[in-house]
């Protein structure tokens, strides 16, 4: 449990800054560090826990299915781990409430740093491999906040996204090779993946296990050659780039090899790799921080040299190496971030980190001159300096390691040339601010900075000095823990300063003597290295982001294209695909029940519409003719129902056609009445081919069906149409009692489509041709008077007529729908001949509510069965006598279909209606014709109005 | 009779398919009606070709097979109410785009 | 069924069928719109009656009551079919068809008024 | 006698629908397709009434009766259409 | 003539609806007496207000004689159009002409169209825009007079008879 | 009440719609009243039918009284008793946003909004082939008419071709079912699928072109990769609530095809087992790599968020292509985060809209937004959720779904699924430092956001947090659906075999 508040206080502490926010800094840098410096200190009172090998564990079940557990474990490399981050986090703290400026928001910069913080002690203890995954993520995103934090300035901005995007990249695919790891282990607990390393390492997939963990890992670390962002992480403030790119996350990386080396690291190819990579960073990021001009920019490359250090020590693997790797760790903590504050308090005091602008300051400054002094020669592994002890160790390693075979004698010589560097800019780092004259004045005349903001440097220093000096009595039982936990073994070791004379040794002073010289004459260098020094990283990444993005939107435009056409042609030869891979197995197009004779009515119907289909399609272009075509197509098919013996889909198809053929009129009127010749003949010829063949397909389906036996559950309904539905016509009842909620789908589809093309037409701007297509004025006879008497002797006829087919639908063919349809038509004709204003005064009830109330109707009617126990939707009926009128039967399917006629009056009229009120008020009309129309609909003065 | 049944939906179906590659809306729209004919003859079928069958439970048997018919009926409906929304919308690109394309084109080429 | 109930059907459907089929011969082969209107109008409509009442005819006799549902079909073409070619008629003069130079009468002139303005160019390319 | 009566009307019947698929395809003007269009919708009124006399049924009478008002309707809207463009003004 | 009341305005209107459901349903049994009834009463209730002037029937009788001569002239016309139609070797002689009108009221108007497009050898053509006159068209026609006494005598004086006079 | 508990989401949107629609203008408190009452109503409705469905019981609704396989029969299983929950989540968050002022741009926005629901929840629930044909048609006029809701060029623009296509869709989708039906001779998913035993071979042929027309229908109601063209624009295009609706919509295609083929084309159909793995495994793969170019190519935050709801599509149908039931738990998962999270994004895209006023969406330099630290906060924490970083659900949904895949599917589900996620997290990065850390200098202006908006984001974005930390339940919940719908028989034997037959 302890474990579980050791991980979680520094994560609660993400709401203290927040919550405190508004108060005085003093208070919410307190509150902030309280937390934290309770889980440092539940740390540290682990050790004798530790010390004793006691096992510490912590762990409840989470995801099971991806064998998550929220599972934490603190053994020696957690515990040093645990010490760095959430030690030196304070002090960064410590150093930020000095650093930020007074009108900076501190309370969200703490809240950035202590999620941070906690994702890095996630990482330390997680005892599950997709736990640590969650928590390496994390620290990616709380790392994009914080270097991003001056948001204003657009190098922040761009260095947080090049940061985000490749570490980002490496986590997803640390995810692959984690989820591969567990695989190969058979368990994402740690403990099991650490205690499986030869499962692990003759599984096949182990070299790419290792290449997606590795990329993980050099990615976060900042390893060559993923190295790049790291320089423009310095965009941060100091206090992030202090805590992150010495202590804490560019540690992830190394932390992860360490963590996993038991598991994975026993192989020829860890070795040469990792030591290789590990090599290639430690001299490139020597070799430019030599001539970097930034203060923080030489301890960031500085930081990736250091990094390949400890890198080529877990690449080499032998105990030793991973005691030295660790102690590196520690000592590289502690120099660095000590070497960053001060950089951080000598920007602060002369408002640039430019070496150019800097020099001199050990007058204005000698107490941080001491300072940065010291913990640069710790960097630069001068004697009597904690770094000195574990560089030597670093030389020892290398001379010792078989890894390159017969050049094994390379590897000492590079690490030599690397210490030379070292020493080299630690050296040009320390002369150049504090001794020698500054070539321009900085912004802002230095002093030194107030005594708390050094403390933080100060104990670093003395970290520095007293482990260089005390090593055994001070870092001996920590790295003892660690060297354990990443060896799963206790390892036999001895920290002391002299070693008596021996080659480390000599390397040690070479790279010392050397690395004066160097510094000596690095203005020669500078030219010879000018030449290669032309490539920026930031603006390759940034141009390759942009180039991407823009070459992704090149590709989609081509792809996508936002023409209809092409998804058509898509979705076409999708369905084409598709018929055709169930067509080839169909064995036998013609099925056993073979063809019916022919007769010379189905001759006809066929040619009318085949003819009616090709013609509609090759008159396309002169719309209103395609139209007439169409309309042949709807009456033979309708004639086809009726010829198969369908009267109600006859009565049906007849009323939708009109009604269609209206529509589509309308429309046409404000549409373009030709379409210009514009497809290619390739394209027609191409389109014709589709369509053709899936036609072809349809065809043969249709075929293919037709040719064989029924078997269908329709007896079922014939069956119980009379008795169980109370109705003959099968049809209808199936309609309104066996499928009834399909229809009541269906009359909701229709009152919508009424609502939505209420939608279309509300604020509709249309331009009302003054002319027809051929440049004729229209006739400006707008209400025939013949036109006008006639329809209104239909109305009362098709209200009759309308009356009959609704009644008559449960047994007889008919029903609401086409009831509503004839309805609705014959109000359409009035309209038609009177005008909408005319027969809007009269028709004064509104639609919408006439639809409404009739899918209410329909629904209320299905409720109804509730009362009685039944599902939704059960129908009954009866039978019953008045007297005159005798027996009669009432359903309550005809309720039902009730609902379907209001539906369907009421959206048919929204439609067509409302389609036709767009017009009226401003049709442009001249005065003069306006008069004669009126008149022309009322020929006589004496009608009234 | 089942074979140029199902050329004739066939055929039909072409032409609508035909229409609906087209790269003005206006044919679209009568492509896809024309589909929905085809469709719905399609489905009609699905029960099998009765030439002389009783349309009512009580005028004897050999009975067309009612339920693709009730589908198609509900189909129809869908139809139409599909058809008159995509006409209308038609309508409406048009008054605000300007022309009647389809396919993404800005300007009219005429 | 007699007989001769059942030649008079006969003859009624035969001639309902002749005049269906002079009045679209008419439609097809007459040489101006104004002249092909008149096949249909006229003998097409009693082409359908004569074949209604044959039905008429048939149901009656077939279930032994008067069945004279037809007439209601009868009586809606008779009500538009005149107007329907009414309407045609006007359609054909304002889109001023040709007629066969042999049609006297007045020239089918519309008068003024029933012409509207000059035509005006469409302002959107599209349309047209 | 019916069956062979029946026979010959059906037969001059489809002749006349074909005569108005062919007036109907060649024109010349938009008037003769609108009027074979309107033929051709009375013309199935006769084809509906012989399906009727053959399958003995009066199952398809609305058939016939909604092709008589509907026919006529749809007639209107295309006069109408190219009188006036707008159909409903 | 039959005085008009609130819930039956035209009661031989609604009686010819009667027939018509009478019809349509096939039957006279007195339930479909009775629905047939309340349609042919409701349905002229709710259609009332679409009619700007109803046209009242003044002599009933003459309407009568009037609708047996057209359906006679009907047949007629229909045999002399066919012989028109069929006959390849007969000469036709189309002609338009202006026929002035007497009638006034729009739905008389109506009729004399329809009528004039139904019997001989004749098409209403288009009722000019002030309802003076309208066009017709003849199949085969020679005398204008002759066409414009007959259709005058035989069709517009009868309407006018019974419904405007 | 309890024993129509299935039948109430269909119907308690229905009723809902009706009382809203009566009246088109004013009553705009009582509409709202009603609209965020009914949609609570619908939430605790899923949330009895999951607890119903919890115990592993397949119960069944026969309307009208008419058992299977003759009438329509609603099913209630674990996997449509999740998608219901999920439904009314989002349709909560999203009803309470538009009750920010959006549903009063336009007439009728609350009725035809809960009329989408009943067409939603009709499709999710409904056991029989044509039915679903019809409530995808309600569903996809509801959306046509609220696609157009507010007007304006581009959505009049972006529905034509999404109306179209979808037009076209449903003409298959009528193919489809009329084969199956001509080559089965039922409509009833179950009873199709306890016929695909012993279906004749001659047959065969017919039954894998009508299904998979049905997958071309499917697959485009999905926006699977070379049907998916209508989506990004639409989903752009449409208001805010509208646009967090539609989240679900592509779910409803993918819904389809898990039920339709699992059931139907399950261990019992022979030969015809599994015949879309391949095609949507494929394309699936297809998809989310075009979505990953979308994702970088967009230059409208509404546009990068259609391409993100196409990753969540082609990642979704990989796992219905791996047809594991591992794979199917770990989509089900992932689902229920990318329906929330990618509706949530889209109410947020729309208050961050509103405060930086005329860009818009578009990402370039904007004013800086007087809410901004609120919003910058969602934003991360919806595109943490949304890129599948840790902590939120998305990581958890993804790590699901790559440890799901097996042997050489691995090779791509992995390499795809990761590079999207870059993808993603590129062009998220680069979107949110555009929006939040790239302003003008000057003075703050605007008004402070609706607080219904606020509501209805973080109603949203919150369930991320909610799937993290009950992720063991909720993923033991998708992992009894995934059983249960590997296991087809289970619904054939309730439907058919213990309840058939006429009554
Ligand atoms: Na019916
Ligand atoms: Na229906």
């Amino acid at each position: 449990m302890t474990l579980l508040w050791i991980a979680l206080l520094p994560l609660l502490g993400v709401l203290v800054p927040a919550l405190n926010a508004q108060r005085s800094r003093m208070v919410c840098s307190l509150a902030t560090a309280l937390l934290p410096a309770i889980a440092l200190l539940l740390t540290l009172m682990q050790i004798p826990a530790l010390l004793e090998g006691e096992a510490l564990r912590f762990a409840v079940g989470w995801l099971p299915e991806l064998n998550l557990e929220l599972a934490l474990r603190l053994d020696g490399l957690s515990l040093l781990f645990n010490i760095l981050i959430m030690g030196i986090g304070l002090l960064i703290l410590l150093y930020a409430h000095f650093y930020l400026a007074s009108d900076e928001p501190v309370g969200r910069f703490y809240a950035f740093l202590m999620l941070f913080m906690a994702s890095m002690v996630g990482i330390s203890m997680s005892d599950n491999l997709i736990l640590l995954w969650l928590f390496w993520e994390l620290t990616s995103l709380s790392s994009f906040l914080l270097i991003g934090f001056w948001s204003h300035q657009s190098d922040a901005r761009k260095g947080a996204r090049m940061a985000l995007t490749v570490t980002g990249a490496g986590g997803l695919a640390l995810l692959a090779g984690l989820l591969l790891l567990g695989d190969m282990a058979g368990s994402f607990s740690m403990g099991d993946v650490l205690a499986s390393s030869d499962r692990i390492i003759a599984d096949s997939r182990y070299p790419l296990m290792l290449g997606l963990v590795l990329l993980g890992a050099f990615t976060k670390s900042a390893q060559f050659p993923f190295h790049f962002w790291l320089p423009h992480a310095m965009a941060a403030p100091t206090p992030v780039s202090a805590y992150l790119h010495s202590a804490t996350m560019v540690k992830a990386g190394i932390f992860l090899m360490a963590r996993l080396h038991p598991a994975i690291a026993d192989s020829e190819l860890w070795t040469v790799v990792v030591s290789l990579v590990g090599t290639a960073t430690l001299l490139y990021g020597a070799w430019f921080a030599l001539f970097k001009t930034d203060l923080k920019g030489i301890l960031a490359f500085s930081t990736v040299s250091h990094l390949g250090l400890i890198t080529v020590l877990l690449g080499i693997g032998s105990p030793m190496a991973v005691l030295a790797a660790l102690f590196h760790i520690l000592n590289h903590a502690t120099f660095k971030a000590a070497l960053f504050m001060s950089a951080g308090i000598i920007d602060h005091e002369t408002g640039t980190r430019e070496l150019k602008q800097l020099g001199g300051l050990k007058k204005a400054m000698p107490v941080t001159a001491l300072l940065t002094t010291l913990a640069a020669a710790a960097m630069a592994g001068v004697p009597l300096f904690n770094g000195f002890l574990s560089k030597e160790m670093f030389f020892t390693e290398t001379l010792k390691t078989p890894v390159l075979g017969g050049l094994s004698w390379l590897l000492p010589a590079l690490a030599t040339l690397g210490g030379i560097l070292s020493v080299a800019y630690s050296l040009r780092l320390v002369h150049a601010v504090f001794f020698k004259p500054a070539r321009e004045a900085p912004p802002k005349s230095p002093h030194e900075p107030p005594h708390l903001m050094r403390l933080p440097v100060e104990i670093l220093v003395v970290l520095c000095v007293v482990i260089g000096l005390l090593p055994a009595l001070t870092a001996t039982h920590l790295l003892d823990l660690a060297t354990q936990a990443v060896l799963q073994r206790p390892l036999d070791f001895k920290l002391a300063i002299w070693h008596g004379v021996n080659l480390p040794l000599l390397m040690s002073v070479a790279a010392l003597l050397i690395g004066t010289v160097l510094y000596w004459r690095h203005r020669d260098m500078r030219l010879f290295t000018r030449q290669f020094e032309s490539v920026d990283a930031r603006r390759v990444f940034e141009r390759f982001v942009v180039t991407m993005g823009y070459r992704a939107e090149q590709l989609l435009t081509a792809f996508e294209g936002n023409s209809l056409q092409r998804y058509m042609t898509l979705l076409l030869s999708a369905a084409f695909v598709m018929g055709v891979i169930g067509l080839v197995q169909v064995t036998d197009l013609t099925g056993a029940a073979g063809n019916q004779p022919i007769d010379g009515v189905v001759i006809l119907g066929a040619v009318m519409l085949i003819f009616g289909g090709i013609a509609t399609a090759a008159t396309h272009r002169y719309r209103l003719i395609s139209l007439l075509m169409l309309s042949i197509v709807g009456l033979f098919v309708a004639l086809t129902f009726a010829r198969f013996s369908a009267p109600d889909l006859a009565l049906t198809q007849l009323s939708v056609e009109v009604v269609t053929m209206i529509l589509l009129m309308l429309a046409l009127f404000f549409l373009p009445q030709k379409t210009p010749q514009e497809s290619s003949p390739l394209r027609n010829v191409r389109d014709i081919l589709l369509a053709g063949s899936l036609g072809l397909v349809i065809a043969s389906l249709n075929y293919a069906v037709l040719t064989r036996e029924t078997l269908s559950i329709s007896n079922f309904f014939v069956e119980n149409s009379k008795p169980g539905g109370g109705g003959y016509n099968v049809v209808n009842v199936i309609l309104v009692d066996f499928r009834g909620f399909d229809t009541l789908g269906e009359i909701t589809v229709l009152a919508l489509a009424g609502l939505a093309i209420f939608k279309l037409l509300n604020r509709l701007r249309l331009f009302m041709p003054h002319s027809d297509g051929e440049g004729r004025v229209w006739s400006p006879d707008r209400y025939p008077a013949i036109l006008t008497s006639v329809s209104m002797t239909i109305l009362p006829l098709a209200l009759l007529v309308s009356a009959f087919i609704f009644l008559r639908g449960h047994n007889q063919p008919g029903g609401g729908f086409i009831a509503g349809l004839i309805t609705a038509v014959a109000l359409i004709l009035l309209y038609m001949a009177r005008g909408v204003e005319w027969a809007q005064e009269r028709l004064d009830f509104p639609f919408q509510p006439v639809a409404i109330m009739g899918v209410a109707v329909a629904t209320l009617t299905g409720l109804g069965s509730w009362l009685f126990g039944y599902p939704f939707l059960t129908s009954s009926f009866g039978y019953f006598t008045l007297p005159v009128v005798g027996e009669f039967e009432l359903a309550t399917a005809l309720l039902f279909d009730l609902g379907v006629y209001l539906a369907v009056v009421g959206a048919t009229l929204m439609i067509l209606a409302n389609l036709g009120k767009v017009t009226t008020a401003h049709r442009p009309v001249t005065e003069e014709t306006e008069k004669n129309a009126e008149t022309s609909a009322t020929p006589t003065s004496k009608e009234p109005r | 009779m089942e074979l140029l049944y199902a050329m004739t939906t066939g055929v039909l179906t072409a032409s609508g398919l035909y229409l609906t590659l087209r790269g003005r809306t206006f044919p679209v729209v009568v492509g896809l009606t024309l589909l929905s004919y085809a469709v719905n003859l399609f489905l009609f079928s699905m029960g099998g070709l009765t030439t002389d069958g009783a349309a009512l439970v009580n005028e004897g048997n050999g009975f067309a097979d009612p339920l693709p018919q009730a589908l198609v009926l509900t189909a129809i409906v869908i139809g139409f109410a599909m058809t008159a929304f995509v006409v209308i919308l038609a309508m409406r690109a048009r008054s605000e785009v300007g022309n009647d394309h389809v396919d993404g084109k800005k300007e009219d080429r005429e | 069924m007699s007989l001769w109930v059942e030649a008079l059907i006969s003859l009624l459907l035969i001639t309902g069928g002749a005049f269906v089929f002079v009045g679209s011969l008419g439609m097809a082969h007459l040489r101006d719109f104004y002249m092909r209107l008149h096949g249909p109008t006229k003998a097409t409509t009693l082409g359908i009656g004569c074949m209604l009442v044959a039905s008429m005819a048939y149901f009656w006799s077939v279930d032994g009551r008067p069945d004279i549902q037809e007439l209601l079909i009868t009586l809606f073409l008779f009500i538009t079919a005149p107007v329907s070619a009414h309407l045609l008629a006007k359609t054909g003069l304002h889109l001023r068809l040709k007629h066969i130079d042999i049609t006297q009468g007045k020239p089918v002139e519309l008068r003024p008024e029933e012409v509207g303005k000059k035509p005006v160019p469409h302002p959107d390319k599209g349309h047209g | 006698m019916l069956s062979i009566a029946l026979y010959i009307t059906l037969a001059l019947v489809v002749m006349a629908l074909l005569m108005n698929l062919y007036r109907l395809t060649i024109g010349p003007d938009l008037p003769d397709r609108v009027l074979a269009l309107d033929t051709m919708y009375v013309n199935s009124i006769a084809l509906i009434v012989l399906l009727g006399l053959w399958l003995n049924s009066k199952t398809y009478f609305e058939s016939a009766l909604l092709i008589a008002m509907l026919g006529f309707i749809s007639t209107v809207a295309v006069c109408k259409y190219i009188l006036r463009g707008d159909i409903i003004e | 003539m039959i005085r008009s009341r609130a819930w039956l305005p035209t009661p031989v209107f609604s009686l010819l609806l009667l027939f018509v459901w009478l019809l349509l349903v096939r039957s006279v049994a007195p339930g479909h007496i009775v629905l047939g009834g309340a349609l042919a009463i409701i349905i002229p209730l709710l259609t009332n207000r679409f009619w700007d002037a109803r046209p009242r029937i003044k002599k009933p009788l003459l309407l009568l004689r009037f609708v047996l001569r057209v359906l006679g002239d009907i047949i007629t016309a229909n045999f002399e159009v066919a012989y028109l139609i069929a006959n390849p070797w007969r000469k036709l002689n189309p002609h338009f002409v202006e026929y002035p009108l007497m009638l006034e009221e729009r739905f008389t108007i109506t009729l004399l169209a329809s009528t004039i497009s139904l019997t001989p050898g004749t098409v209403s053509a288009n009722l000019r825009m002030d309802g003076k006159s309208l066009l017709i068209h003849a199949l085969n026609e020679t005398d204008e007079e002759a066409l414009i006494e007959q259709i005058r005598e035989r069709y517009e004086r009868p309407l006018k008879e019974i419904y405007e006079c | 009440m309890t024993q129509h508990l299935i039948v109430l989401p269909v119907v308690v949107p229905l009723i809902a719609g009706i009382l809203l629609l009566y009246q088109r203008q004013g009553m705009v408190r009582y509409k709202r009243v009603v609209s965020v009452v009914a949609t609570f109503a619908l939430l605790f409705v899923a949330i009895g039918l999951l607890n119903q469905a919890a115990s592993g019981e397949v119960t069944y609704y026969a309307l009208g009284d008419w058992q299977p396989p003759f009438g329509i029969a609603l099913v209630l299983d674990r996997l449509s008793a999740l998608m219901l929950l999920v439904t009314a989540l989002l349709a909560v968050g999203a009803v309470v946003f538009a009750c920010g002022g959006d549903d009063e741009k336009g007439s009728n926005f609350h009725g035809l909004f809960q009329w989408q629901l009943m067409g939603i929840d009709g499709a999710f629930l409904t056991g029989d082939l044509f039915n679903l044909f019809v409530f995808f048609e309600v569903l996809l006029l509801a959306s046509y008419a609220l696609l157009l809701h507010g007007g304006g060029k581009a959505r009049i623009q972006s529905s034509v071709h999404y109306v179209v296509l979808n037009l076209a869709g449903s003409s298959l989708f009528l193919i489809g079912v009329g084969i199956l039906y001509g080559a089965t001779g039922t409509l009833n998913m179950a009873d199709m699928a306890s016929r695909m035993a012993e279906l004749p071979a001659e047959r065969e042929g017919l039954v894998v072109a009508g299904a998979l027309m049905l997958l071309v229908v499917f697959g485009l109601k999905a926006a699977i990769l070379p049907l998916y063209f209508w989506l990004p624009r639409a989903y752009a295009a449409a208001p805010a609530p509208v646009a967090a609706l539609f989240a679900v919509m592509t779910k409803v295609g993918i819904y389809s095809i898990l039920r339709v083929y699992s059931l139907i084309f399950g261990d019992q159909a022979g030969n015809l087992q599994a015949l879309e793995q391949p095609w949507v495994w494929w394309l699936s793969l297809a998809t989310l790599a075009a979505a990953g170019i979308g994702v970088l190519a967009a230059r409208d935050l509404r546009l990068l968020i259609a391409y993100l709801v196409l990753i969540s599509v082609g990642t979704l149908l990989a796992g219905v292509g791996m047809r594991t039931p591992e794979a199917t738990s770990a989509l089900l998962y992932y689902l229920i985060h990318t329906t929330l999270i990618t509706g949530g994004l889209f109410l947020l895209a729309e208050m961050i809209g509103m405060q930086r006023g005329k860009p818009g969406t578009r990402l370039v330099k904007g004013r800086p937004m007087v809410q901004g630290s609120a919003l910058a906060l969602a934003f991360f924490i919806g595109a943490i959720a949304v890129a599948g970083l840790p902590p939120l659900s998305g990581a958890f949904g993804k790590a699901l779904m790559l440890n799901a895949a097996e042997g050489s599917q691995r090779l791509w589900l992995w390499t795809l699924v990761l590079l999207a996620g870059l993808a993603s997290l590129i062009a998220l990065s680069r979107a949110g430092s555009t929006l939040f850390w790239r302003s003008h200098r000057g003075h703050l202006s605007g008004r402070p956001l609706p607080r219904c908006q606020w509501f209805g984001m973080a109603w949203l974005l919150s369930s991320s947090l909610l799937l993290v930390v009950f992720a063991g339940p909720v993923s033991n919940y998708t992992q009894a659906a995934a059983e249960q719908l590997a296991n087809p028989s289970l619904v054939i034997d309730t439907l058919i075999n213990d309840a058939g037959g006429p009554q």
